[in-house]
């Protein structure tokens, strides 16, 4: 017997009773109406205190590391950042939900997360610093490389977390994306395979209400992201992606399913992006301030901050604590982004292959003598 | 082309600008082009070559799609075929292979699938190539999967004037045109006479005279290739320079003539070269000219290798010397 | 105002009350448990007659087409057909809601939906016969060329019903595809469009149990296919697909809803296909005989006729008089394919572009001197 | 090439047959090889290249998955990153085309991305090119497509020995192959002894010697050449005949050698000629042996149009006659 237990059985005749009944699902299919919130519900005083000042602690230092890289692109140390501000709960809590055998398969703005699961933040920025592609390794780190072409990463999480399942091994895969993600047709298919494959794999869709400049309602016309998982079998959560606590318990669960070979899961996570699409962008063009600063009064950090403290799980020597260590980070940034990055031009030709054809040995031979004759001249 | 209804200007323009003229002028002239794409609406797209169109035309005529490729083409189709003129933007380069089935199995092939009585006037803007420092997957030049593609004609505009009327030649033709627009060129400004630069697909011209060799270019290529050309000079080397303009169709008529006249060529584009266009024009004159041919035709283009991270894409584009080295190479001692 | 009513408003923040209720909808998302049926109930007395007739006509005519087109590649006639038997349900209710402005986008296995609407069998078939690729002008027949690469149809059919509202004309555009064609990447991209343009376009699946070899239970772990329309923000509706006169309701009622500004709407047939893949599938290989024999029990020819006699609409003279018909029908087949096609080389340059380029021009006179060379040798 | 723990077996063998057992032995031999696509598991392939596999190791191993080309790289390359050796079918050629953006965005690209740190050894076969009646569609030469992507090797068997030697290699590869399988052969015969069919990727081999000039082919065209080759020795032809096997890497040592050796050569493929494999190789050819060229390298290609209908592809194939006709234009009065 396999672990898919693939029974071609006949198609039941639909003229039979029972044979289009809609799957019953210990995890019911569709999402609630309302996304799930912890912070300020009773429900907050059931999680771990240090769980809770972990999560707010990361949240400090996210937002700091958020603030830090773009102001390295004002200074021209990277050459493009897609910011995660204010969407700090998602990342922190993907971040803090995986174990270290798990899988991480983010989007390109998702370095947030990246670092949060331990990779050096240089290692993490290298492609958006523009001196190599992937700054990390992503076997030994167990993070794929920051995806840029939109839902593409979501086909590999599934074949990641199957084979693991094939091994008999507990692995988690992660796939981050965007609400603009899920339009295009790798996030269908992955979701296709997946459900029919019971792999253990998670999608977190942060729907920050835009992609770039397109606003959800001209993205889609679902009640809900979460409800797109009705079409594949799959049980649907809507959860408050400000709230970092909420996010926390939704994927956790969802992670449990999947340890438990309950199968994926689709969560969507609202959320919004308060600084512009990257630092190339002009967010003016196509929102209006009022929306922004009405989701500020949200802002995932603070809301974090008041609750905790109303629940006396935080105190000013935490915060402060939290804000020195957020501080640390952003100096390090300073401090390794300040040196020249090391470049090595026939590293061009070197992993093209696992060994260079022959055309590329040449090629690679050019450029060397045009190197050569540069610093003779 | 269309009847123009606009009144023609003459002004300093970016090719940015150019292009955005060319779509504005050719929605006003007619009623039936259709803009379509991601960001194109509101934003005015992420280089703005859309700019002030949605509110021009309304939403409707440029019309910001939801986030799949393969959608936004498969949709133009359908809109082509109840007789609109569909222009699609792909934001870059490589976010259009996603609708690579579209384009190969439907836009390329309805015509000849229906025996001419279905045409698809699409006209897909893609911009492409280096040298703007973007990230990976934003820099690729994917001509060649194109060119290669029959059924497609494949354009691109390496000057102002060319960007304003290739455009409206693209979206004017009656069949699929790959409107290949050189992003690091978006910025280069000339003056721009609306009624003067018309051009017709399928014709190269010759930018600059010379008598010891020709460089055959196109697209983001060309200022580097007239800049070797000047270089070129203290070798003591009168280079001429090709601009092709449009790589299908092909203008064998033009280079032949000028290979021959020649007798010595180097094609120069910045995409990889193994299996580029490159091959196929090197290819084809030598076919052509083979007897007018002191040397073979050299090729400088990118290495054959994923392009680079921004900080190295500069040791990967073809530059002038480059360019003066494979000169060099043209056997001068015979 | 746009036809499209764009409103890019700001998105509710999460935390007001409202903000991600579900779309509360006349045509309710979520399909129904049970198909849809007509035959054997009492709806069946609220059906006109001579629609019902008709209908039946048209099952026996389909019927009898699929097995001449058989018959034909048999005898070398036919390159291959996918023959539609035991979907023929399907095939003459798509055909019979189509009106003459409405556009028709098949599948390669839907000729014989090409044919009901009124193509020549012969042009319908020039495809799977060889000589040509489309036989049938698609613009005077409002009919797409046959469509082999899956799902591909689907956003064309979305892009043409969005131009004819644009353009205030009352047209549908019928999609066409098995469920196979569900798991594309296109499929899915195509009815988000379609939602978020509120296009007049149906989709209509028919959902024979298998792509190919491969069963739907390897396809799709989704409570029904109807179901996938909950994540567009479309209706969904699940009908007997073996039930013609079902089938018709439902579809005229996605129809009625397109025409009156509704949007689209996903339909699931559920049906068989009682012959292999095409001739050149051997069905053995993984299916077996009871199954096919339990779907033969439910075949929509002979569920037609039992019905409509047993309602009294149907008598011996009308059943004659639509054998008669289809005999006409497999005649004119046999005697046009009995034809050898007519075949023109030069064909081969004429419509590539709409004027051949110098280099096909040059490749033209290739070929025209090769065939005169033969033809001198 | 893994440890091979199969029995080695002689016998005449079709070449569908040959890949079949190619993929068995190598699923014998290295348990972390997995096949995926349409129809492979319990139809055993529309083309039967996969008949008995799911039988003999499991429904896992050999997973008839869900009907999406680009879902089906896409998890590959995600089974690739856990350490497992996907070989994926796509069903036709024309139909591995919705995968385009994972195979040039990720398969070529990951190994690049990563600075070598994750490999990905996946092989997609694709049954190619016409000759089979095949409706549109099923006929497609999708290889310049592949061959000019960086990061991806391209091979194609063109005998029974080739199709199962270089199956292996491929699989076995630590990089993505595109493993084109010219339809029209699998059912042409010859004897397969599996000890001795072993061959690594990237060299082209002479299949017939000939003095006069020669046919550079590969894949579905290698016996139109041979024929052609025999056809001319009426013509007082001696033609000989290289069979490339690998596009990507491409064999420059060996064809330079053979064309400069006999003067004069003809690219034959049966894809369509504009942008082709073909002018990569005459243009490759063309630089690197110039002074030994009598006449420019001639192409013999499929024209420029999508693939014809059935009973008229024979006009568009690459026939002897075409070949020949070519040869004669390669200016024998010099
Ligand atoms: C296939 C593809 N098409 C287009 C793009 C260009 N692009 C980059 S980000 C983006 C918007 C993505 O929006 P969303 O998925 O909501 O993520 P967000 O940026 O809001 O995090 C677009 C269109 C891309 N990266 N990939
Ligand atoms: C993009 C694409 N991939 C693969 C194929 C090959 N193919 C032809 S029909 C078929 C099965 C389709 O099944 P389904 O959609 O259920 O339709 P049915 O044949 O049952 O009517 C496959 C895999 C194709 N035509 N197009
Ligand atoms: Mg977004
Ligand atoms: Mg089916």
């Amino acid at each position: 017997m396999t672990v898919l237990d693939h029974r071609p059985t006949a198609p039941v005749p639909p003229w039979l009773p029972g044979a289009t009944d809609p799957r019953t699902d210990p995890a019911p299919l569709l999402p609630d109406h309302t996304p799930v919130r912890v912070l300020g519900t009773p429900e907050l005083a059931k999680h771990d205190p240090e769980l809770l000042r972990d999560l707010y602690r990361r949240l400090v230092i996210g937002r700091r590391y958020n603030q830090q890289a773009t102001t390295l692109t004002k200074q021209g140390r990277l050459a493009v950042y897609p910011s995660s501000t204010g969407q700090e709960a998602c990342e922190v809590a993907a971040a803090t939900v995986l174990r270290p055998q798990d899988w991480l398969f983010p989007s390109y703005r998702d370095t947030l997360a990246v670092v949060g699961r331990g990779v050096d933040p240089l290692a993490a920025l290298t492609l958006l610093r523009g001196s190599a592609h992937t700054g990390y390794d992503p076997v030994a780190t167990r993070t794929a490389p920051l995806c840029t072409p939109l839902a593409t990463q979501a086909p590999h999480a599934v074949g990641l977390a199957h084979a693991a399942r094939l091994r008999g091994e507990d692995v988690i895969a992660l796939a981050m994306l965007g609400d603009g993600g899920t339009s295009e047709g790798d996030f269908h298919e992955a979701l296709n395979f997946a459900a029919v494959l019971n792999a253990p794999v998670v999608f977190l869709v942060q729907n920050n209400g835009y992609a770039i400049s397109v606003p959800l309602t001209k993205q889609s016309a679902a009640p809900s992201l979460a409800h797109k998982a009705v079409g594949y079998g799959l049980p649907g959560r809507l959860v408050d992606g400000n709230d970092v606590v909420a996010v926390h318990e939704v994927l956790s669960e969802a992670f449990d399913r999947a340890r438990n070979g309950g199968g994926p899961t689709l969560v969507e996570a609202l959320t919004y992006r308060l600084d512009a699409h990257t630092n190339a962008d002009d967010a003016t063009r196509y929102r209006v301030s009022a929306e922004v600063e009405a989701w500020r009064e949200h802002d995932p950090v603070t809301l974090m901050e008041r609750h905790l403290r109303e629940a006396g799980v935080l105190d000013d020597a935490l915060v402060a604590r939290a804000a020195e260590q957020a501080e640390a980070l952003a100096a390090t940034m300073r401090a390794e982004f300040h040196a020249e990055p090391q470049l090595d031009p026939h590293s061009l030709f070197q992993h093209v292959y696992a060994e260079p054809t022959p055309q590329l040995r040449e090629q690679a031979d050019q450029l060397a003598a045009e190197l050569a004759a540069e610093a003779g001249a | 082309m269309s009847t123009v209804t606009t009144e023609p200007s003459v002004r300093t323009s970016t090719m940015a600008q150019a292009l955005n003229a060319a779509l504005r002028d050719e929605m006003r002239a007619d009623p039936t082009v259709h803009l379509l794409g991601e960001d194109v609406g509101t934003l005015g797209g992420v280089f703005r070559i859309t700019d002030g169109l949605a509110a021009e035309f309304g939403a409707d005529r440029c019309l910001d799609t939801p986030l799949a490729e393969a959608g936004i083409l498969g949709t133009a189709v359908g809109m082509a075929m109840y007789g609109l003129r569909p222009v699609v933007e792909m934001q870059f380069d490589a976010f259009a292979y996603p609708a690579m089935e579209q384009l190969v199995s439907h836009v390329a092939k309805m015509r000849n699938r229906t025996a001419g009585k279905l045409a698809l006037p699409i006209t897909v803007r893609i911009p492409y190539g280096g040298g703007i420092g973007g990230v990976e997957h934003h820099s690729d030049s994917s001509e060649s999967y194109y060119a290669s593609t029959p059924g497609l004609h494949v354009v691109t505009p390496a000057t102002v004037d060319d960007a304003y009327g290739l455009l409206r030649a693209s979206i004017a033709s009656d069949d699929p045109v790959i409107f290949l627009e050189p992003k690091r060129l978006y910025w280069s400004k000339a003056e721009l006479n609306t009624a003067a630069a018309t051009e017709p697909i399928g014709r190269a011209v010759l930018r600059r005279q010379g008598g010891s060799a020709v460089l055959i270019t196109y697209g983001p290529s060309l200022p580097v290739c007239l800049e070797a050309a000047e270089a070129a000079k203290a070798e003591g080397w009168d280079l001429a320079v090709l601009d092709l303009r449009s790589l299908v169709p092909f203008d064998d008529a033009t280079v032949a003539q000028v290979v021959r006249s020649v007798g010595r060529a180097v094609v120069v584009h910045e995409s990889t070269g193994f299996g580029g266009v490159g091959a196929e024009i090197a290819a084809r004159v030598t076919e052509r000219c083979f007897h007018h041919l002191a040397a073979p035709v050299l090729r400088v283009t990118g290495f054959d290798i994923p392009f680079p991270p921004p900080m190295l894409e500069h040791h990967h584009l073809p530059g002038v010397d480059r360019i003066l080295d494979a000169v060099a190479k043209l056997q001068w001692e015979d």
